[in-house]
């Protein structure tokens, strides 16, 4: 099997350049790619566009990308709570564009299986749909939506092979079985990395062909942002 | 005048065996505290789980494990994992029988907003968009007026909407309304001790109001 | 959890009616729904639609429904190797849309993922595309492809618990997933049931929510097309 | 002349390292025996697995674990399986980097006809159109001339036509040869004792013929 092995990740990220398109998965700071967020933090980049289900939080995950100014354009669905964020959309620093989160799950997808364009009913009527197509399809009103697809896409899987086969854990998995598909080159850490023929060929979420970097990655800080404890 | 919880409850009495269901975050989270024990539903969360369970206990607490408002959370017995792509196809597909979510305005031809108010800092609108243009039904928690006392039960939605023409029914602080495939706010039942015309007053939108409106009946 | 457990096929099939559009998973014979269609033969039915990817052959699979002249019309990619299937299909008896493979599991996707259409490039320029909308999309040329949708699908799985999750073997996954969200009702036979809570929840494929009836099936003969040795 | 395996074992050369390949039935089957143990490649089959293994032993057989050609295999290490969705995803995104398949037809402009005789039964085309329509590579194993004599490698094809301007490479019982970005089969190498005088011959399309021709060199 193709070994896609890499050392860490100062190694996966180090031909990354400025202007770049970056996929980053996860679902507010669950499932998120915690090395490789680091490790780009080390690399003199700016004028990055990410594509993300969320920004992070002011000390933690994009959040961090956004501090350091590296970050020209967001394209997520929620946005949450961020000061810096806030601060450099009002002066302009930043642009954002907001994407209902099925759709922007849906576009991801598309760009990773091939699909150019798509029609969705999210959006329909509202702000979202200004300029996009609109058909009706049996008497419902639909607006086509564009693939989207990155230069780079971040990923952080549970386990992994050699390979590039990943599994996920829990809702971690979120965006970014989609997000390994749809980057040119995708990049993947994971907490546990085996050699090919450990995992179990029928549990895969992720198949090891969109796969063209992997290591184990490490210290992972795996942050709680509504720490909810049951009384009982 | 109905508390936050007492709006959940209501609305917990509109859940029917065997559905799949989306809560949304804020008072539709509540409803889930309110489900009857008999009655079999799974709660579905747009970032990858069908099957929600109780929050944890601090030993079990996961942060891989979170639902769309990033509370944690367990699993539900049963339960199944899925990407967001997924997810959303399930959402989309009209699989979820029923979503619960809140609001800031609703109009009588059912349009629904509640993710951006011109002016203030926009978060996004997360899932919102999906849902409302896909699910099968459609039950809105919201207060019936605004602090400064005006309707947001309207004719014509004035901030942004988030879908049109999407609502089914509503449950308020005052009353539970539905709307009517030819537009206006039918009166279902008062909150105990509310008058009809309390309702009528603070209803911008028109009211159709068929004979006696019985008081809800809360547990 | 939702039981959604049913005695066994001939209660399955029970209440399908003729010009019923059918939907039935496997890729030749591998993964198909044997019980199902055993059931299927029973029930006076006939002009149903079938949705899959190959027509069964002379004496297996859904080459016994076209036997019994059940079926009015085949949607497939691959139709194979089937005498009585030439034999109506040259007197006219049956209707064959013939689609290309990754096309029409897309379609059948697309169904269960409310998308009603999507652009692909399979077939453009040839007589697949006549009908149909091409649009260029960054330079490259794409078709307009529908949604399918079923008034029954009929999957089978290797293991399944009362909630309807269910879990594939090997390569006989294949179509049944799409297949499963494509189906107003979805009908599940599996080899091994489990009550709810015994499969774990990150390895199953296809998420209960997308099914309303299931039962262990019995006597599975998974017939062999090409029985393939190594000499070594 | 080269007999179908000598096709495959020169197909086979052209397969580098690292890549991901879709190997169609018939001739380009038979490639996977002749690709060298010092490449690491993975096979994918669009039923649903990458890392297509060896034939199984009699005591390996697995009904649930076929290839697209629906003969019995194994897995090989590393590997993965999928739906047929997911399958046709990564074929249509352009992951799989080559594919190597048979057709009847070839064209100047790198047309190909494969699925589709008029008159005769169609069975259908399979998965051939979406691999024509996406593969970043296409290499065509196919005989030079049909039964009768006739060129297959036409100014356009005669039959029904699986995908247009697709094809990259052809190796046939006489040559191989490139399809040129402007039109044209340029020649690339001789079979063994084959003229290009029977190659020109036999090949209808324009012919490109860059200078002195090398001969194949087989293992």
């Amino acid at each position: 099997m193709i070994d896609k092995t890499i050392k860490d990740a100062k190694e996966a990220v180090k031909d990354i350049q400025s202007h770049a398109v970056l996929m980053l998965g996860g679902f507010g700071l669950c499932g998120i790619p915690e090395n490789c967020i680091a490790a780009l933090l080390d690399r003199p980049l700016s004028s990055l566009t990410c594509i993300s289900n969320n920004a992070g939080v002011d000390d933690f995950g994009i959040g961090l990308m956004l501090k350091k100014k590296m970050v020209k354009k967001m394209i997520s669905s929620y946005v949450g709570e961020n000061k810096e964020f806030e601060r450099q959309l009002l002066s302009g620093e930043l642009e954002v564009e907001l994407i209902p989160q099925g759709t922007l799950a849906e576009r991801i997808r598309a760009g990773g299986a091939g699909i150019p364009a798509f029609f969705t009913p999210a959006g329909v009527g509202t702000e979202v749909g200004g300029g996009k197509e609109v058909r009706e399809f049996d008497g419902k009103l639909y607006l086509l939506e564009r693939w989207l697809r990155a230069d780079y896409s971040f990923v952080k899987a549970w386990k992994g092979d050699s390979a590039g086969n990943l599994i996920y854990k829990g809702t971690a998995r979120n965006f970014n079985p989609m997000m390994a598909a749809a980057g040119k080159i995708t990049i993947a850490e994971v907490e546990e990395l085996v050699p090919a023929g450990e995992l179990d060929p029928n549990a895969i979420h992720t198949p090891g062909i969109y796969v063209q970097r992997i290591f184990q990655g490490k210290d992972y800080e795996k942050r709680i942002e509504q720490r909810t404890i049951s009384s009982t | 005048m109905l508390s936050k919880e007492q709006i959940a409850q209501r609305i917990a009495k509109e859940i029917k065996n065997g559905q799949y269901i989306n809560l949304g975050i804020g008072i539709p989270t509540l409803v889930a505290n309110y489900i009857p024990d008999e009655l079999e539903i799974v709660l579905q969360s747009e970032n990858g789980l069908l099957g929600i369970g109780p929050f944890p206990v601090e030993e079990q607490v996961d942060a891989d494990l979170i639902n769309a408002g990033k509370q944690t959370i367990t699993m539900a017995r049963g339960s199944a994992l899925f990407d967001s792509a997924e997810s959303f196809g399930m959402i989309r597909g009209g699989h979820v029988h029923l979503t619960i979510l809140g609001a800031m305005e609703v109009s009588e031809n059912g349009d629904i907003a509640n993710w951006k108010i011109p002016g203030k800092i926009v978060k996004g609108m997360g899932g919102a968009m999906d849902l409302v243009s896909a699910a099968r039904q459609i039950i809105v928690a919201m207060q019936h007026c605004s602090k400064d006392g005006s309707s947001k039960l309207l004719k014509e939605c004035q901030l942004p909407i988030t879908g049109v023409r999407c609502v089914n029914k509503i449950v308020t602080d005052l009353a539970v309304l539905e709307i009517m495939p030819q537009g206006g706010f039918k009166l279902l039942e008062r909150a105990p001790g509310v008058e009809v015309a309390e309702i009528r007053n603070k209803t911008e939108g028109k009211l159709i109001v068929p004979g006696d409106i019985p008081e809800m009946v809360l547990p």
